[in-house]
Order: C-alpha cells, then sequence, then structure tokens
C-alpha cells in the first residue's frame, strides 16, 4: 500500500515536472498555482507515504564517521549535549546516530552537558534510545553519563586538565574513582575523541577553542544548520568532521546503515525528515530549469 | 579549623612558601603598576598557610566609567587550587555593606581570579572577603578595606567611538552646509526611486490605487522613519496626480504619524480637501494577521503600484509575492539584510539597505539633503580605507613580522573596538 | 510655533540620546526611553483599536461590499477583549497572568490565533517555489549570479549535490557541491553582507542626523 | 471541547491555505477571524504588559513614569480637532529618541563591528598549528577582502559609477548579487519546515493518517 502511494506520487510530480517542462520547450509559461499544487505534493506524499532518499556521507560528514569506525575498539569517546528542546528536532537524531556508532564499535562512551536543559535530554536519549538498544552494556563499564555541570566555558577550562574536579562523581553520585570507564581518564586529553553536539554557547566553538585546541584531542561536532556555516573554517584542522542540520544527520543515518548491519533497519528520523524536504527542494530546482528553458525559449523567439 | 601548618610542619612550610613568595612578588608588582590609575585600589596581604590556603592579593576597585554602580574584585586563587587533585571546590565572595554583617553574594568556580559586583549604591560602603571553598570547610582571606563606588561623568574608554562619530558627523553636516551656499553636487541615479513618478503616473492612468506598506515595525525603528519620509514624497506626488493611496497599518503611532505625513503633502500640493483620514487604516499588531489582511485587500482592491518600504521580517515575500501575482508595479526597500533576496525576487526595484535611507534625499532633491549623501560617502571611504590598511597592516606584521605594522593593526583594533 | 516646538523636541532628545552614550550617570536614558515609548503605544492604542473598530462599524452600517465578515472581526476583538481584560477562566484570582493555560485567552490562542499564524507563515514555502522559479532566469550578469549561487546552494542540500561532484578528488575538494556550497556562504556572502551592513549603518547615521537636525521634516509638517 | 479545538484549527487553517488558489469566502471568513482576535490579543497584552506592569506598577518607585503618560495622553488629543496639533510633540520626542538611540547603535555594531572583523590576515594562522598559507585560505580572504570593498563601492552615491570606479561597483553588485541568492537558497530549508509542520499538524494530529 505505501509503496503504491510513493510510485503514485513520484510518477505524478516527476512525470507533471517532464510534461512542464516540454510545454516550456514550446514556450509556455507555468502558472503559480501549479507550482503550488507541485510543492504541496512533494511536501505531502513524503510525510504519509515514508519516502527517503539515500543520502551521500559528504566529506565533512565523513571525516566524523570515518575517525569513529577507525578507532579500536575500547577507545574513549566523550559525547557532550549541548543543546535545547528547541535545537533538538535538528540535533537529536545526530545524538541518536553517533551514539549508537559509538557503542556499536565498542568504544568507551562518557556523556555529560554543559546545558541545564541538556541534562534532561541526555537522560531521555540514554533511558529511551541507548539501553533499549544495547540492552547488554553495562552502565559504568561500556557507558556513563557524568550529567549536567554549571560553569559554562569554565567548567572546559578545568576539565581540559582535571576531569574529576569538575565532576567528582557521575549523574547517580557513584565517585568516578570507583567507575572502571574512568580507570585510565583523568582529563580531556585522555578521550580520543570528544563530540559536542548544540549550536548555542557554549557549543562546538568553546569546545575547540577551550579543550580541542590546548589537549590536542580531536573534536567531531554536530550543529543545528543556522551556525554550520560559522564552525566551516575549523574543519578540518580543528574540527575533524561536521554534521551540520538535519542534513547532517540524514548523511550519517545512511552512512551507518551502508556500513554496518546492525543498523540496516534502524529508525532514522533524520533521513524521515529530510524526505520532504529533498523533493521539495528537488521540485524547486526542476522549476528553476524549467523557468530558464521557458526564457531562452521566449528569448529565441522574440529574436526571430 | 584553620590550623597554620607551617608552625607544626616545618617541612612543608618549605613547600608552601616558594610559591607565596613567588605570588607576593607579582602581585605586588602589578599593584604597583597600576597605582597611578587605581587610587581606590586597597591591597590586602595574607601570607598565612593553612589547610587549604586562602585567596590572597585581593584587591577591591572602583569600576571604571560607569553610574557608580559596580566594583571590582581581584586575587590571586589559593595556591591549594590546582589543576590536579586540588582540595579547592570554589569561591565565595562575603560582603559587608555599610559595616553590617557579612553575607554571602556569589559562588564562584574553581580557578577564578576576579569578580564585578553590580549590584552597589553611590553612598554606601562595602567591604569584601573571599572563602575557599573545600569539602571541608570554608578558609576566609583577610578583609579588604571599605571602599564606596565613583560614579564617573565621562567614559573615556569610548574617546575614539565618539570620535569616529564626530567625523562622519562633521562631514556629513560640513556637505550639508556646502550645498546650502549653492554649491552643486552630484548624485549618481538611482533606479528604484527614479521609477516613482512613473509608477504613481501608472496607477493613475489605470484608475487605481497605490498601496503603501511601511513595513511591520513601530516608531521606534529608523527604518519605519524612513519609509515615512519617503511617503511625504510619493504623497506628494499622488496629491499632484489626483491618484488614491491607501495605507494599512500594524501599529497605531505608525497610524497616527502617517497620517500627519499624507495630510501634510496633500496640503502642500494645495489640496487639503483631498486628504481624508480612511486613507490610513490600523489592522492589527499581530505579523501574520496583518499580512492575511494586507494579502487580502491586495487581491481584492488590485492597487496598481505596491510600495514595501521600512522593516520588513518573514512576511516580505507572501507580500511581495502576491503583490506581484496582482501584476502591479512594486517598490520595495529595506535594511534588513535577510529580507532582501526576497524583494530582489519578486518585485520591480529594491532598495538595498542604505538606498532606503537615501531615497527621501534623493526624491527632494533639495541642495541640503543631497549633500548630506555626500557626507555619508565620506563614512564610506574612511571604511575603506581602514580595512584596506588593516588587512595589509595585519598580513604583514602576521606574515613577516614588520614591527610598525604590527604597532599601525593594534592602533586600529584598539579605535574600532572603542564600542 | 507649531513647527517649532516639534523640531526642537527632536533635537534635544536625540542629542540627548546621543551624548548619553558618552557620559555613564546617564547610562539608563535608553532604558527610560524604552519604557515611555510602551506606555505611548498603549495610549496610541486606543487610536488604532478605535479605529478598527469604526471601520468595520461603518462598513456594517453602509451595507458595504463584505460587511458579513465585519461582523466577524468585531465579534472576534470584543471576545479576545473580554476574556484578557475580565480574565475570564483564569485559574486562580485575578492575579495570575493573563495567558495562564486553562484561561479562555489562552485556549483561544492556542487553537485559533496559532494555527491561523503558522499557517500564514507556511504559506511562505509555496511562494518561495513560485519566485523561484520567476526570479531566477539568465537575463543578465547580475540575475545569472543570483540563479548560479542559490542553484548550488540548494543543489547542496540535496544529496545529488554529493553524488554530482563526489568524483572530483580530494585535492580539489572545493569544488564537491557541499563544499562550495559552504564556501559561498562563509567568503563572497560574507563579504556581501559586510558590504550592505556597513552601507546601512552610514544610511541609518546620515538619516538620524537629517532628522536631529529638522533637516528631514517631511513626516511633520512639510518642507516649508 | 478538545476535538472542537481541533477541528476549530483544522477548519482556520484550510481557509488560509485556500488563498493559495484564490481569494473565497472560507479566506475571508478566516481573515476577519484572525484580524479580530489578534487585535484583541494585542490590546490585551499590551494593557497588561506596559499599562498595568509597567506604569501602573512602578509609578510609585518611578514618578518619572508620568512624563511618558503625559506624552501618551497628548497622543489622545488628536480626538481634538482644534488642539490636534499638540499631537506632533510625542511624535516629535520619538522620532528624536528613536534618532539618537539608532545613530550610535549602528555606528557601533553595523560599522565598527563589521570594519574590524574584515581586518584579518589573508594567510591565515590556525591555533595549534601555526602558520598556513593554503592557497584555499587566501582566495577566501582575498574574496571577503575585495567583496566587502567592492560592495561599498557601489553604495557611493557622489561619484558616477564610470570607468574603473564603475568597474569596481559592477564587482560590488555581483557580490551583492551572489549574497542575495545564497541567502535565498539557504533559506529554503527553514521556509519547508515550517510547510512540513502545518502538514504534519493536518495529516497527523487531525486526519490521523500518519502511522
Amino acid at each position: 500500500m505505501a509503496h503504491l502511494g510513493v510510485i503514485i506520487s513520484m510518477l505524478v510530480i516527476f512525470g507533471g515536472l517532464a510534461w512542464l517542462l516540454f510545454r516550456s520547450i514550446k514556450g509556455r509559461e507555468v502558472e503559480r498555482r501549479v507550482i503550488f499544487v507541485f510543492i504541496f505534493v512533494a511536501v505531502a506524499a513524503p510525510i504519509l507515504f515514508p519516502i527517503t532518499f539515500e543520502e551521500h556521507a559528504s566529506p565533512v560528514v565523513k571525516g566524523l564517521f570515518d575517525h569513529i569506525d577507525t578507532l579500536p575498539p575500547g577507545s574513549r569517546v566523550l559525547i557532550s549535549f549541548d543543546y535545547d528542546p528547541a535545537m533538538a528536532p535538528e540535533v537529536q537524531p545526530m545524538a541518536n546516530a553517533i551514539s549508537f556508532h559509538c557503542l556499536d564499535r565498542g568504544h568507551k562512551v562518557v556523556f555529560m552537558s554543559l546545558w541545564a536543559t541538556g541534562q534532561t535530554l541526555l537522560f531521555n536519549t540514554l533511558e529511551d534510545v541507548i539501553r533499549p538498544e544495547f540492552p547488554d552494556l553495562i552502565d559504568g563499564v561500556d557507558f556513563i553519563s557524568t550529567g549536567y555541570k554549571a560553569g559554562n566555558e569554565g567548567v572546559l577550562n578545568v576539565i581540559v586538565s582535571d576531569f574529576k574536579k569538575m565532576f567528582p562523581t557521575d549523574v547517580n553520585g557513584v565517585p568516578l574513582d570507583s567507575v572502571p570507564i574512568f580507570d585510565e581518564i583523568n582529563s580531556c586529553a585522555d578521550f580520543d575523541l570528544i563530540v559536542a553536539l548544540g549550536g548555542g554557547r557554549p557549543g562546538p566553538k568553546e569546545w575547540v577553542l577551550f579543550v580541542g585546541d590546548p589537549a590536542d584531542v580531536p573534536i567531531g561536532v554536530g550543529v543545528a544548520a543556522v551556525v554550520a556555516p560559522q564552525l566551516y573554517p575549523y574543519y578540518p584542522r580543528q574540527i575533524i568532521g561536521m554534521l551540520g542540520g538535519v542534513k547532517g544527520a540524514a548523511e550519517y543515518e545512511s552512512e551507518l546503515a551502508h556500513r554496518h548491519e546492525r543498523f540496516k533497519n534502524m529508525a532514522q528520523p533524520g533521513l524521515k525528515m529530510m524526505g520532504p524536504q529533498t523533493l521539495a527542494h528537488i521540485v524547486i530546482i526542476c522549476f528553476i530549469v524549467i523557468g530558464n528553458v521557458a526564457f531562452f525559449r521566449s528569448r529565441r523567439r522574440k529574436g526571430n | 579549623m584553620s590550623l597554620p601548618l607551617a608552625a607544626t610542619h616545618p617541612r612543608l612550610s618549605v613547600h608552601l612558601f616558594f610559591p607565596i613568595i613567588v605570588i607576593v612578588l607579582t602581585t605586588c608588582s602589578s599593584a604597583f603598576g597600576q597605582s597611578d590609575t587605581q587610587l581606590d585600589t586597597t591591597v590586602v596581604d595574607d601570607t598565612v598557610s593553612i589547610a587549604a590556603a586562602p585567596v590572597t592579593t585581593l584587591l577591591v576597585e572602583d569600576g571604571k566609567y560607569d553610574d557608580g554602580d559596580s566594583l571590582r574584585l581581584f586575587w590571586v586563587p589559593s595556591i591549594d587550587d590546582q589543576l590536579i587533585d586540588s582540595k579547592v571546590t570554589g569561591y565565595r565572595v562575603y560582603r559587608l555593606v555599610n559595616d553590617g554583617a557579612a553575607e554571602p553574594i556569589v559562588d564562584l568556580l574553581p580557578g577564578v581570579g576576579n569578580y564585578t559586583d553590580k549590584n552597589v549604591e553611590l553612598d554606601s560602603s562595602y567591604v569584601y572577603y573571599v572563602a575557599t571553598l573545600t569539602e571541608s570547610g570554608e578558609y576566609p582571606s583577610i578583609h579588604t578595606e571599605s571602599i564606596s563606588p565613583q560614579r564617573e561623568w565621562i567614559n573615556f574608554r569610548r574617546g575614539y567611538l565618539f570620535i569616529i562619530m564626530m567625523i562622519i558627523s562633521a562631514a556629513i553636516i560640513f556637505y550639508v552646509e556646502t550645498a546650502k551656499r549653492g554649491k552643486k553636487l552630484f548624485v549618481r541615479k538611482i533606479a528604484g526611486l527614479e521609477a516613482i513618478d512613473e509608477a504613481v503616473g501608472r496607477a493613475t492612468e489605470m484608475g487605481r490605487p497605490v498601496l503603501f506598506i511601511p513595513g511591520i515595525s513601530d516608531m521606534d525603528d529608523v527604518q519605519t522613519l524612513a519609509a515615512l519620509t519617503i511617503l511625504g514624497r510619493v504623497s506628494r506626488t499622488i496629491a499632484d496626480y489626483d491618484s488614491k493611496i491607501f495605507m494599512p497599518v500594524s501599529r497605531s503611532l505608525v497610524m497616527t504619524a502617517a497620517r500627519e505625513t499624507i495630510k501634510t503633502s496633500y496640503q502642500a500640493a494645495g489640496r487639503p480637501d483631498a486628504y481624508n483620514d480612511d486613507m490610513v487604516n490600523y489592522v492589527t499588531d499581530e505579523q501574520f494577521g496583518y499580512v492575511a489582511a494586507v494579502d487580502g485587500l491586495m487581491v481584492r482592491e488590485k492597487p496598481a503600484t505596491v510600495f514595501l518600504l521600512g522593516a520588513f521580517f518573514a512576511e516580505s515575500l507572501i507580500l511581495a509575492e502576491t503583490g506581484n501575482s496582482i501584476g502591479a508595479i512594486q517598490i520595495a526597500g529595506t535594511a534588513r539584510p535577510a529580507q532582501l533576496p526576497f524583494f530582489i525576487a519578486a518585485c520591480d526595484f529594491t532598495l538595498i539597505g542604505e538606498e532606503l535611507f537615501a531615497a527621501s534625499a534623493y526624491l527632494s532633491g533639495e541642495p541640503r539633503m543631497l549633500g548630506s549623501l555626500k557626507g555619508q560617502d565620506v563614512g564610506k571611504a574612511i571604511a575603506m580605507i581602514t580595512i584596506l590598511l588593516g588587512v595589509v597592516a595585519v598580513t604583514l606584521s602576521e606574515a613577516w613580522g614588520v614591527g610598525i605594522m604590527t604597532d599601525l593593526h593594534a592602533w586600529l583594533v584598539k579605535v574600532f573596538s572603542s564600542s | 510655533m507649531r513647527q517649532q516646538i516639534p523640531l526642537l523636541i527632536t533635537f534635544i532628545v536625540g542629542t540627548l540620546l546621543i551624548v548619553s552614550v558618552f557620559i555613564p550617570p546617564f547610562g539608563d536614558l535608553e532604558t527610560t526611553f524604552n519604557i515611555w515609548f510602551d506606555i505611548i503605544a498603549v495610549f496610541a492604542f486606543f487610536l488604532g483599536g478605535g479605529n478598527l473598530l469604526r471601520v468595520h462599524i461603518n462598513k456594517l452600517r453602509k451595507r458595504k461590499r463584505d460587511w458579513g465578515f465585519s461582523i466577524v472581526t468585531i465579534l472576534g476583538f470584543s471576545v479576545m477583549l473580554i476574556a484578557g481584560l475580565f480574565k475570564i477562566g483564569n485559574p486562580g484570582d485575578i492575579a495570575s497572568a493573563v495567558d495562564a493555560p486553562g484561561s479562555l485567552f489562552y485556549d483561544i490562542f492556542n487553537s485559533v490565533q496559532y494555527p491561523l499564524s503558522a499557517t500564514m507563515y507556511s504559506l511562505l514555502a509555496f511562494f518561495v517555489a513560485s519566485a523561484s522559479y520567476r526570479a531566477f532566469r539568465a537575463k543578465n550578469r547580475e540575475a545569472t549570479l543570483l540563479l548560479i549561487a542559490a542553484f548550488i546552494i540548494l543543489l547542496g542540500r540535496t544529496p545529488f549535490g554529493v553524488m554530482l561532484t563526489g568524483w572530483i578528488p580530494d585535492s580539489t575538494s572545493l569544488l564537491q557541491i557541499p563544499n562550495l556550497a559552504i564556501w559561498i556562504m562563509n567568503s563572497p556572502n560574507l563579504a556581501g553582507q559586510r558590504a550592505i551592513m556597513i552601507g546601512i549603518g552610514l544610511g541609518v547615521i546620515s538619516m538620524s542626523l537629517r532628522l536631529i537636525l529638522g533637516i528631514e521634516r517631511s513626516y511633520l509638517g512639510g518642507d516649508k | 471541547m478538545e476535538h472542537f479545538a481541533l477541528w476549530l484549527s483544522a477548519f482556520l487553517t484550510l481557509g488560509i491555505l485556500s488563498f493559495l488558489y484564490k481569494d473565497n469566502p472560507w479566506y475571508k471568513l478566516s481573515e476577519a477571524i484572525f484580524v479580530g482576535i489578534s487585535a484583541g490579543f494585542w490590546v490585551v497584552t499590551l494593557f497588561w504588559d506596559n499599562l498595568v506592569g509597567k506604569f501602573w506598577d512602578g509609578w510609585q518607585d518611578e514618578p518619572m513614569l508620568f512624563v511618558g503618560a503625559a506624552l501618551g495622553f497628548l497622543m489622545l488629543l488628536r480626538l481634538v480637532p482644534k488642539i490636534g496639533w499638540i499631537s506632533r510633540w510625542p511624535l516629535a520626542f520619538i522620532v528624536g529618541a528613536t534618532s539618537g538611540l539608532w545613530l550610535m547603535n549602528y555606528l557601533a555594531s553595523n560599522i565598527m563591528v563589521q570594519v574590524m572583523a574584515t581586518i584579518q590576515p589573508l594567510f591565515s594562522t590556525g591555533y595549534a598549528s601555526g602558520f598556513d598559507a593554503g592557497w584555499g585560505a587566501i582566495i577566501s580572504s582575498l574574496v571577503i577582502v575585495v567583496g566587502t570593498f567592492t560592495g561599498l563601492v557601489y553604495f557611493f552615491f557622489s561619484k558616477e559609477h564610470k570607468g574603473a570606479f564603475g568597474g569596481a561597483a559592477r564587482v560590488g553588485i555581483f557580490f551583492i548579487m551572489i549574497t542575495f541568492g545564497a541567502s535565498f537558497g539557504y533559506t529554503v530549508m527553514s521556509r519547508m519546515s515550517l510547510l512540513i509542520g502545518r502538514m504534519d499538524f493536518l495529516l497527523g494530529d487531525w486526519l490521523g493518517m500518519i502511522g
């Protein structure tokens, strides 16, 4: 049923576009209401019948993916949830995909947050997303959450040289000294990778300036789309990879499903959200092409 | 609680003493270095060593260039405040107002060495001390001497800002005066403004009205003021041509001001009887409610000419596309960079940023007004020269370490950061 | 006189606010002005709201086109006014926030004003498409650049952006469309934005000076 | 009640969308409701926030607030034709204050900050890795400087765009056009998410068609 829906809506959209292209070669303009119908269908169809497009990881996304993929199992990764519910639609899919990837590769993951609002999101992610997917992993051995600490950049300034000074215990009050993951972690420099998720302040930029650069730790980031261009200058020297907006999350999910059998059928919220976006973008691109075809035809006709 | 360790453990005292001496030396020199400017500075030296050492060299000074509403504290963090295996969990600042009881005002992270107290009043005196926090307790420092915040009358830190403002303003006023004395000044053509007469004329010919939208901001936005000054010129033309204008607005104040403006133009055109308050109507303050109403008006009244001038937000494209769909000539302009692309895409003429503010001067054709445009260009020239000079200086300084260029760059940074 | 006093007020107030930036004890003037402005705006609202009612009552009385909808507007206005001013259905007493959950005001906002506002906003999705179709045509050099920049950015947001140029070696990876898109945002786009912003800054200064000095007075009493 | 609110929201949502086809009574109804309700919303909000919150609750501590109220009252004199001209005084006050505030704010935020931000070395240096003179970085920095510079040339009013100056202005407008194209393209995604939000409401919350 859903497949039929997909096929029909694709036929309607691309058949229609082809017909409009044909008409415009004859020099006829498209009425605006026709364009509206196409946008309506392009957005509604993927919502009704989940249409996803396979994303191909761009180099900047691949940079982070490959790094996580090639680190030897047992490597230590720090993931920081520095975002709030408003940013969550864009950033949460990244948080899920990156956490899955790290834990599946057998890395030891430490979760933390610089945002008070990130603490709840972090808790929900661990309980609702990570535990069901990895029921066998043990808290404290395979992963741990140290929760939120107030102090913004100040926190970074401290943990760059002494992690336990800022976080003496995990989120449940267990002293980190008794936690196996922290046997060999004293400071941020002992991590093999730090992933900063967010887009506000403090966020990825602060992680780069206060931790990544001074301690020489590879930093990967996942940010909301609006801030992505501002962070690009740090790539590839100070940031090994970046996921920008839902698109970045979708690319990561795609790559994950593509390269790891286990995630073939996992939920892909990013890709799902990209469905209507991609289709709408394609429709607009096609209309720009059609518009130019019509324009050149009519100009040639006037020229004659 | 605070046992003097040095007395009971002679060997430990050696360890503790060395860093203390260094700190005292460095802080003393810095205190002397600043003493000529900081008359209110109080120096407190604390060299007693205890379980977790208190902070040393606690200084308090008046916040500079303020209305007497801030005091700044500096101290050297406890020597036990170390990066690894530190005993110190933070600092707590205490304050005694007018010799009253001490009360904690803020807790700070380890490693912090300063705090600005912005909750002070002119006529009160304040004494502070800082306690080092550890798991086992607090270790207070010695009190500062009593200090009262001072009010400064002139903010010298903004001196360069003042100079830049004066240069640009003086340039504008200079050219205004020059033009007033009859010197002819050249101003290039601005296509969108050249088109106004024609656009109003077209409305007259077609017997359809002109629609004027002054943005959705209130009178506390200069873009709205710019829109109203343009309205002054446009409504004059409309009065001359005997066209019709209607103007739905989303702010009551703008309604009042726009009525005043149009009325004046009609009087100036010698047709006060043709003016009517119903030309300007208030709709609603709600952004999209206003847009819904204006869209409806557009398709029902079918204006021949639409002006979209002022502060626009997301609604820019909704209005411009609807205006386009009814075949109106559209002249748009805004100083909100994010909305300009949409006007460029959907309107016939777009005034880009600065051109919006230049429009009324340009339209008036009055020499004094045109003079102000030339004055603006002086500002542009200054910005351009600064950019060129700065880029050359910083490049030469960073790439080849040219000393004089480093100085030049440092000076430019100082001047242009004085805001 | 009627001309001179307003011009004098503008001059004095404008100068005062400029100078206040350099005189710390005057630092609060901006806040003071903003509060006064808000209070003036409420008074002005009597004029605006009164005007809205007058227009629709007139329409109703004269049975102008679409007068029926004027009834709806007047009704909506009154209902909201009564619900909000008397805080109908508010949990707690009159001291509770006007938009406290559970109040009639809150409910109307959520089930009427919010969907209307969000839908009006979402029309942009359609207009973005129709504007792209019409405006992005290679009519001349300027329009072509507009077209190319928009096209690359749009392509960069679809999987095709990566697919089309994935073969380009990493040594010239800048030419891959997703990278190119970000480069455009960071370099030429940034430059253009800066020029526009500096220009706007100068425009504002010149405009403000003309108003403060009374050279520009078309808004309150014309040229003469 | 919940059910009614849902259907009402859907009815109004479709009413606004119907405008895309053409103006019609359904849209007119939605528009009339929108204008009435939202105008009422703002009267109420301004009344409680500004009149009560800022003036009524504040005048004991800050008697100067009466000056604001007096200016507001002068505004109302418009309703009295004979002395209506006095309402220009509060307007003049607002115009003066707005001009003064914006002059200083824009000098600082738009001119000084932007000029400062443009002064960057052509060869970028990184925090950790030191000197870097890659061609890509140099071209990018050059593009930013040239673009800002020529863009400003375009805005020159008092010099005719001819010769070399005209050429620079032309380059400037090229940059500005790229800026507009890029920002336009970049915004499409956020505009689409708005529509996706409404579709989710219609197809999901209202019709329950999303699994």
